[in-house]
């Protein structure tokens, strides 16, 4: 495994959104993170890069304890972040927008030239500022950000959410890429089908609490254990 | 059966945006009424315009037939309706009795007597005792705000919206944060005071709602898309295949 | 009424007499009487030096202060005044009005000073003259040069050791309306100072045949000139007469000197302090006034100047100013006055005072100075100076150009405006 | 209500950039008439155009050239704080644009309706496990049933949102390369080739299988 | 009009040299939400730094203050326009590192600790080097005048301008075109991505604290020969920064810059005009505007209000 | 009741009676301390506007940094009613009040509908707009040179007329009307306005939803703050027996939070009494010994601001509820950032 949570309780402020969540994605997997709104899917990526401490519980990435690191040291560890409202600077230009996202790390490192490869439109776009971008435009930016930074673990929030099925399909594949690298992936959908495309493992989770987990195929292969679990 | 409160017709935008775009709304006497939604579907805004927080772009409030839309949040607040908050708004240095001390409408009446001291006036202490007795908080009224669990906070946040002796009450997700032991609590207490005023609530925790509400309002695209007893909404279809048609 | 005793204990009759005529009750007797010690001869003497340490004023005061400590020492040295010690204290009046009231107090009250010496801020020099005045304290306003400080706001208690605006304006207007060309234009700093000032010039450009073509009016704290400047240049007058004072005039001269404009118009700058010019030497333009300079060419100023640098080796600045000079003549002047009235009872002292003459010699000017009875003001030879183009030395900064009779140079109008409180009503008390 | 409800007339919208040498880096073009009492489905390709659609639609961002008329109004015409009493667009919270505005208000026209005509939803979050959908598709229905019109624009990448589509869409556009492609159901959505690349192959199987 | 027309150029100049003076503090405000009220001091300890190395004041072995002396003017002045401000940036950052604490917590907190932190700079400043004031000579090349349109103008307002506008470009290049600007922007907008981009948002926001501090200086020193160099040039500072800020809108670098030309024009016209209403005309001015405009001419929604 | 309450519905409470017994000895033993009876009128005057500032700052969370303006305005007021209308003490300090309060009102009228630092801003502007105006109009004011000759005026009860000339009866005038503000500035706050203002500045939004007019609440109180300040300011003017504008500037401004916030006037009612008392007390003793005293006191406010908002009266506060085996408390740092209003 590399990524191990055990046990977290995380609050804000005085809300308890997490109790006692445990999960675990080991290098070459791709492991989906499901529940509905407000089940603490989001949450959950927060603690694992220290953006909300966790009050009880561990997080290790790659060997090292990192609960109680930076979020700054966190990343550079080697975490990619795909944060579901995309985040850009709106004021700075796609070019801008990656280039500050470039860092050094144990993992492979991405080019630009690469992620461009991922998504093609992404050439046309680097000197657009990112608040003139559609939604769509904007998702493939940050997962670019993401790759940019060289990670080892990527944390996905919400990948389909406004992009053309093509693309989805795009990011799938990516995801598989990054799969077939040795990086690990964690993947938060409320698109159930989409994440279990691709994942191995699922965990699903339902007002701060693990609720079920277990190979994705699972759930996959089976409607009814799906329909009970995650609704239609 | 008369309404008590009615939105009719509200609109509200922040620039260009819109957040409310026509909410039409009734809330009888003695109504438990539920309102939810997906995030960001404009319920707490609608609250917010209800309670006067936000003079809406169009549209009309109306309490016991009286048009209130536009006062201001202190005056529809005297008019005899009152809210909790979601995230939540105590008077944090204050005790637990001197929180809703300062929410009696006796104390807001002598709002600007200086005469005699709040302390010395044992009818407000005795009010308080009262009211924490009733939200559960009986004791623990000499404990800092700051210092209460967060459940007993909860409480007190109801507490303090009680005090006001209002007609309606708003509660904007009161169960949030809590444990399932917690919602209980508050579910009881809601349970208790059910029939003796009218009580709108936002909720997320649909089993809370569902098993307490009279009607339920849904509103998404600040819109109320849907609206009326657990019983109507749980017979559509898609709700019957989702985790909302699950429960019971 | 030559005793001082015998109006004291009149006063203590009649305010006793008036308090049972009215019914009134005090509650703590007349503060005179509680005033009054019957102390023991050898008593040191204490005087208070209300000085600007820190604040705009801040190295004025302190300079002043020097001069002040020479005279002490001068008199100490042989002996002090009618055989007593001669003790002093200083306090920082941070260029506010209010500290120096709380440190005049301090020093009247606390630490029973019966002469306070010093001030540079007209503001501050009011209120400790108020203070001063309600314990009947004598106050030596050493650097203040407001003519209003001789003038509306004088007083029986307060003595004025400065040249002030209007006895600068006497001595260098008529000449440079003669000399210079007729029309004129006064930038005048917005406050009490400047407008009476300005007012003083305005008035001999007038009576010279001049003609006043604007006064601009500058705000204090004003810290660029810029759009004053351009005015002048517009309206190309012959003369400019400032009456800009502390932080000001140095920003106006920086910028003045930066413009190259020192030359045309004519520059006339009321008065520079010696403290103010040593930060800036390079910025001297125009046409100003001073009371005195360390290297006129008078017997007695080189002794002078040594020995205020044996006193003040370390000091930051090498040579003493007319500040320092003033601190200096003032202090020497109260404590012969001591001397000759032959004790500190303070009517005595000011009645001394107010009789002051001093020579030529004495004063280490040009001609004899007196102090004005009816002001309060000390009339002295005014100087004027403009920048010393051939200096022989770092400290030779002025070049001394002309100097003024006192009678001259006098404010006329302001024994008008002065109006002196009667003895009587001055508390009395020795120390 | 004669005519259709909705009509673009010869509306173009280019964004260029270069101050010397303008190089237009987007060019839509559209000319559609829409009638009411119908839900229309959107799809195109990311950065097509379909945003910059709505909001002409709705009168928040000027055309380049062409008219949008709703009820036979043009809505660039109508005062801005009444426009939305014409055309509403729902759309994601971050996407919030700022536009300038030429006119005064006052030398404007008022729009003279209470309720929006048309009702564009950009994107709306379809989610299954909170049943929310069965009201947001009821709320289709009743806005229809009332006259008005419905365009909902959506990136089919789940079989639910296919089904969707299918469900309620009376019509569908096709948004992609600067024009606005009609399609009168869904068998003729999938006949067009750049519909089958925008969807991709599995998704086109799903549409087929569905079809 | 003729006459009009200086009185303008004026205007501009000084407008220009106000928004050099906001620069720091609006950058410090803009990026960081803090209010800087030692921006003042610091402006005030760059001009200080600057007369230390011009005029070789120096606390130094009398044969070295000599060595340097015999260094031409121009030169003394060009090490001092790059040293006094890194000096100045070393004591903005130890300032950084008390206000630090005060992160995340009310604005206020900063506002009273800046408040204290100028106090005691100025104090420190009356310590060291009294309370007398200085001039900071110039090199020949930037003194002097220029005669233009029948009147003679200052070449070091000229100059003090032209360095004006050149450092505000410079600044905006620097936010636009680099990669610490990107950061220092994207910081600015949304910290929490930037720290989950793997950035240090403590070291980030030492560096602006310091680059804030170091404009500040640059400030203090362009404007030193013009307002003179005194303990109390601080407040003289930090007044009109402030007041720029308020009325451009904290956190426009375009509101601070027109706020300050603005002002500028105002106290230069009214200078002209009505000469005893120019200090007063600026604060008239900010209430009248912010009465209308909460958040001043060209203000975003920030953490500063509540 | 427990003795918190207990005290708070009292008119005068053990404490405040023992402090004014003890105020009541000082000339006896002032002098004995190294100190003079000025500067214990100075320190009741400055205490007393430190209150009234604490009104604001420490019980309605509103940031006021430009209330020297009052402080001065109340000055000229009591000197300007004397000389140009009628010289009596009473009229006069109620001009004083009057000008304060009319003052306050205007710019409460202004500011009142904002909070937090923007409020700070608007209060530091109109500051500077009273200290130009008080500069600016010498004719008026005396501009720098400052309005002179204010006098002592006695005290006239109509069967008695006691002669205030004198440090000592001033400073009992002084102390009267001092021990008078305190006993209502306690009434007051523990009153249901206090309470209300309480309420107000721990969290704004939820007591204008509970019915209580806010604007109006802000309004009044900083009226009031800024009359009582002007009460001050006049009595100020007669321990001076004149007015000038500095005590108006920003820099003045400033000493008034600090005083109230070194001495803990977040936490406590006496905060503001013992920061006046703190500061005068070490710029008297401190000062005489070095003119850089300002730079002892910014380090200490600083280290206040960074460590110990609640101040002196917190620290004892802490003190006292360790030896009483209680926890210390971080109401301090709360209060203060409740000074924004409600972003607790």
């Amino acid at each position: 495994m590399i990524l191990n949570i055990s046990s977290l309780d995380t609050f804000y402020g005085e809300t308890q959104a997490l109790f006692d969540v445990s999960l675990g994605v080991a290098p070459n997997e791709v492991v989906a993170l499901l529940g509905p709104n407000g089940a603490g899917k989001t949450t959950t990526l927060r603690s694992i890069l220290g953006l909300t401490k966790p009050r009880r519980g561990r997080v290790t990435f790659d060997g090292a304890d990192v609960t109680d690191w930076p979020t700054h040291e966190i990343a550079k560890a080697g975490i990619g972040w795909v944060p579901d409202d995309r985040r850009l600077c709106p004021t700075l230009t796609v070019a801008r927008n990656l280039a500050i996202a470039i860092k050094r790390t144990r993992f492979r490192a991405w080019s630009i030239k690469e992620t461009c490869a991922i998504f093609s439109p992404l050439e046309y776009l680097m000197d657009r500022e990112a608040e003139n971008l559609s939604g769509g435009e904007m998702q493939m930016v940050a997962i670019a950000r993401a790759l940019i930074g060289s990670p080892g673990l990527v944390l996905f929030d919400e990948p389909s959410q406004g992009l053309a099925p093509k693309i989805v399909q795009d990011v799938l594949e990516t995801i598989r890429q990054l799969k077939a690298e040795g990086i690990a992936v964690l993947i938060v959908e409320q698109n159930a089908e989409t994440a279990l495309s691709v994942a191995d493992r699922a965990y699903i989770l339902d007002l701060g609490r693990v609720v079920w987990s277990g190979e994705a195929a699972a759930l996959r292969d089976d409607p009814a254990l799906r329909r009970r679990l995650l609704g239609a | 059966m008369s309404a008590l409160f009615e939105a009719d017709r509200l609109q509200m935008r922040f620039g260009n945006r819109i957040v409310l775009e026509d909410i039409t709304l009734r809330f009888g006497p003695g109504e438990l009424c539920g309102i939810m939604g997906p995030n960001g579907a404009g319920k707490t805004t609608c609250f917010n315009v209800l309670t006067g927080r936000y003079r809406p772009s169009r549209g009309q409030v109306r309490l016991d037939g009286e048009d209130i839309t536009g006062l201001r949040p202190h005056e529809i607040a005297r008019k005899g309706v009152s809210r909790s908050f979601q995230i939540m708004n105590l008077f944090n240095d204050f005790t637990a009795r001197d929180n809703i001390v300062t929410a009696l409408p006796g104390l807001r009446r002598r709002g600007f007597d200086v005469s005699h001291a709040v302390a010395a006036n044992s009818a407000f202490a005795d009010q308080a005792e009262v009211l924490l007795e009733r939200v559960g908080l009986a004791g623990k009224g000499g404990v800092l705000a700051r210092s209460l669990s967060y459940g007993d906070r909860r409480a007190l946040e109801i507490g303090v919206a009680l005090a006001a002796a209002p007609r309606i009450l708003f509660l904007d997700e009161p169960t949030s944060g809590l444990g399932s032991d917690g919602t209980a609590r508050l579910a009881a207490l809601i349970g208790s005071l059910k029939g003796q005023l009218t009580i709108v609530i936002i909720e997320h925790d649909m089993r809370f709602l569902f098993s307490l509400a009279d009607r339920i309002s849904v509103i998404h695209w600040g819109q109320v898309l849907a609206q009326g007893t657990p019983q109507m909404l749980r017979d559509n279809e898609w709700v019957r295949n989702s985790n909302l048609g699950k429960l019971q | 009424m030559g005793n001082g005793k015998i109006s004291r204990r009149k006063l203590i009759k009649a305010s006793a007499m008036s308090a049972a005529l009215a019914g009134t009750v005090g509650f703590f007797g007349p503060f005179q009487a509680t005033r009054v010690y019957a102390q023991g001869q050898k008593k040191p003497i204490k005087i208070g030096f209300t000085c600007d340490a820190s604040g705009q004023y801040g190295d004025s005061g302190q300079d002043d202060l020097r001069g002040a400590q020479m005279a002490i020492a001068e008199f100490n040295a042989k002996g002090g005044v009618l055989g007593r010690k001669i003790e002093w204290i200083t306090a920082d009046t941070e260029t506010n009005p209010a500290t120096g009231s709380r440190v005049a107090e301090r020093f009247i009250t606390r630490e029973e000073c019966g002469f306070l010496i010093g001030a540079v801020h007209s503001g501050v020099a009011n209120a400790i003259t108020q203070v001063a005045a309600k314990y009947g304290t004598l106050y030596l306003n050493t650097n203040s040069s407001a003519p209003s400080e001789a003038g509306e706001n004088c007083n029986r208690i307060k003595f004025v050791w400065d040249g002030n605006g209007t006895n600068f304006s006497k001595a260098t207007v008529g000449n440079a309306v003669k000399s210079v060309g007729k029309n004129w234009i006064l930038l005048t700093n917005d406050y009490v100072w400047g407008h009476t000032t300005s007012a003083a010039t305005k008035a001999q450009v007038e009576a010279s045949g001049g003609r006043v073509v604007d006064n601009l009016l500058v705000p204090q704290n004003t810290r660029d000139f810029t759009s004053y400047l351009l005015k002048i240049q517009q309206a190309k007058p012959d003369v400019v007469a400032t009456a800009v004072g502390g932080d000001d005039i140095k920003a106006l001269r920086a910028q003045v000197a930066q413009l190259k404009l020192d030359g045309k118009p004519a520059w006339i700058n009321n008065q520079q302090d010696w403290p103010d010019v040593w930060g800036a030497p390079d910025s001297l333009f125009g046409v100003f006034g001073t009371t005195w300079y360390h290297k006129l060419p008078l017997p007695g100023v080189a002794e002078f100047v040594k020995k205020w640098q044996a006193a003040h080796p370390n000091g930051p600045i090498p040579v003493p100013g007319n500040v320092s000079y003033n601190g200096y003549m003032a202090t020497r002047e109260l404590l012969r006055a001591i001397e000759r009235a032959g004790g500190t009872n303070n009517i005595k002292v000011i009645k001394e005072l107010e009789g002051l003459k001093v020579s030529a010699g004495e004063r280490m000017q040009h001609f004899d100075a007196y102090m004005d009875p009816v002001t309060h003001q000390m009339q002295q030879t005014i100087y004027l100076a403009r920048k010393n183009a051939k200096p022989a030395d770092k400290t030779d900064l002025y070049e001394i150009i002309s100097w003024t009779e006192p009678k001259t140079a006098m404010d006329d109008g302001a024994a008008a405006k002065c109006k002196l409180a009667a003895y009587e009503q001055v508390p009395t008390f020795e120390l | 209500m004669s005519g259709p409800l909705l009509r673009l007339v010869g509306l173009e919208k280019t964004y260029s950039r270069g101050l010397l040498r303008r190089q237009i880096t987007f060019r839509l073009k559209a000319e559609l008439d829409l009638a009411g009492r119908q839900i229309i489905g959107v799809i195109g390709p990311n950065g097509a155009g379909k945003t910059t659609l709505f909001e002409m639609m709705t009168g928040s961002n000027r055309p380049s050239a062409g008219r949008v008329l709703v009820a036979g109004r043009d809505i660039h015409r109508v005062k801005y704080g009444e426009r939305d009493r014409l055309a509403v667009h729902y759309h994601q919270s971050y996407q919030v644009r700022r536009f300038s505005k030429r006119l005064p208000s006052f030398l404007m026209q008022p729009a003279g309706e209470t309720y929006p005509l048309v009702h564009l939803f950009d994107e709306p979050q379809f989610n299954t496990q909170d049943g929310y959908i069965g009201f947001m598709l009821d709320f289709f229905h009743r806005l229809r049933d009332d006259g008005r019109l419905v365009v909902v624009c959506l990136h089919p990448t789940a079989r639910y949102h296919l089904q969707i589509l299918r469900e309620i869409c009376e019509g569908f556009l096709f948004v992609s390369g600067g024009g606005v492609t009609r399609h009168a159901d869904f068998a003729g959505l999938l006949v067009d080739p750049r519909v089958r690349n925008y969807l991709g192959s599995g998704m086109t199987q799903q549409a087929e299988a569905l079809a | 009009m003729i006459d009009l027309l200086p009185h303008l150029l004026n205007g501009l100049t000084l407008g220009l040299l106000f928004a050099l003076i906001a620069l720091g503090f609006m950058l410090i405000v803009g990026l960081m939400e803090q209010i800087n009220l030692a921006h003042g001091s610091l402006f005030a300890l760059g001009a200080y730094f600057s007369f230390m190395l011009v005029a070789a004041h120096l606390p130094l072995p009398a044969e070295w203050v000599k060595a340097w002396t015999t260094i031409p003017l121009g030169w003394r002045y060009v090490t001092a326009l790059v040293f006094a401000p890194l000096l100045t940036a070393l004591v903005g950052m130890l300032l950084e590192f008390c206000v630090r604490r005060t992160y995340g917590k009310d604005p206020l907190y900063g506002l009273l600790l800046t408040f204290g932190a100028a106090m005691v700079i100025e104090e420190l400043i009356r310590l060291v080097w009294g309370t007398r004031d200085y001039v900071l000579p110039v090199p020949q090349a930037i003194s002097g005048g220029i005669i233009l349109w029948d009147l003679i103008w200052s070449t070091y307002r000229f100059y003090a301008a032209a360095f004006a506008v050149s450092a505000i470009a410079l600044v905006w290049l620097f936010i636009e075109r680099t990669p610490y600007g990107a950061i220092i922007k994207a910081g600015a907008h949304d910290s929490e991505i930037v720290r989950a981009l793997g950035i240090n948002l403590t070291r980030l926001r030492m560096f602006v604290f310091a680059f804030g501090a170091l404009l500040a200086a640059v400030a203090g020193i362009i404007l030193a020969p013009i307002w003179g160099i005194r303990p109390h040039m601080g407040v003289d500072a930090v007044v009109p920064a402030f007041l720029i800020i308020v009325l451009g809108g904290v956190g426009s670098f375009w509101g601070a810059v027109s706020a300050g030309i603005l002002i500028g024009m105002l106290v230069g016209l009214t200078g002209a005009y009505a000469s005893e209403w120019s200090l007063l005309s600026m604060y008239v001015l900010l209430i009248v505007v912010v009465t209308f405009r909460a958040r001043g001419l060209f203000g975003k929604k920030s953490l500063l209000e509540a | 009741m427990d003795k918190d309450s207990r005290d708070s519905s009292r008119l005068v409470t053990p404490a405040m009676l023992g402090f004014i017994v003890l105020l009541c000895t000082l000339p006896l033993w002032i002098g004995k301390v190294g100190l003079y009876p000025y500067l214990g009128i100075e320190i009741l005057i400055w205490a007393l506007y430190a209150l009234s500032f604490n009104l604001l700052l420490g019980y309605s969370g509103l940031p006021s940094f430009g209330h020297g303006a009052y402080f001065g305005i109340g000055a000229y007021a009591f000197g300007l009613f004397q000389h140009n209308i009628v010289p009596s003490l009473w009229l006069c300090l109620m001009a004083a009040l009057g000008a304060g309060l009319v003052a306050g009102a205007m710019v409460a009228a202004f500011i009142s509908h904002r909070r937090g630092i923007y409020y700070a801003f608007m209060t530091i502007a109109f500051g500077q707009v009273f200290w130009v105006v008080a500069i600016k109009a010498h004719s008026i004011t005396g501009g720098e040179d400052g309005l002179l000759r204010i006098a002592r005026l006695p005290a006239d009860f109509g069967f008695a007329n006691i002669d205030l000339a004198d440090n000592t009866a001033l400073f009992y005038f002084v102390l009267a009307i001092f021990a008078l503000a305190l006993i209502g500035l306690w009434r007051l706050v523990n009153s249901p306005y206090g309470r209300i203002l309480q309420a107000i500045r721990q969290n704004e939004t939820r007591a204008a939803f509970i019915g209580h007019n806010v604007w109006l609440y802000k309004f009044t109180v900083f009226s009031l703050s800024a009359g009582l300040s002007a009460l001050a300011g006049g009595l100020f003017a007669m321990a001076q027996t004149s007015a000038f504008p500095d005590v108006m500037s920003l820099h003045y401004s400033g000493y008034v939070v600090m005083m109230t916030l070194i001495g803990g006037g977040l936490v406590s009612f006496w905060g503001p009494v013992i920061g006046a008392a703190l500061f005068l007390l070490a710029r008297d003793i401190i000062g005489a010994v070095t003119t850089g005293w300002m730079l002892w006191f910014g380090l200490l406010f600083m280290a206040v601001v960074l460590f110990k908002p609640e101040g002196v009266a917190g620290w004892w506060q802490g003190l006292r509820q360790r030896t009483a085996g209680m926890s210390g408390n971080a109401t301090g740092f709360a209060r203060l950032r409740a000074l924004l209003g409600g972003r607790a």
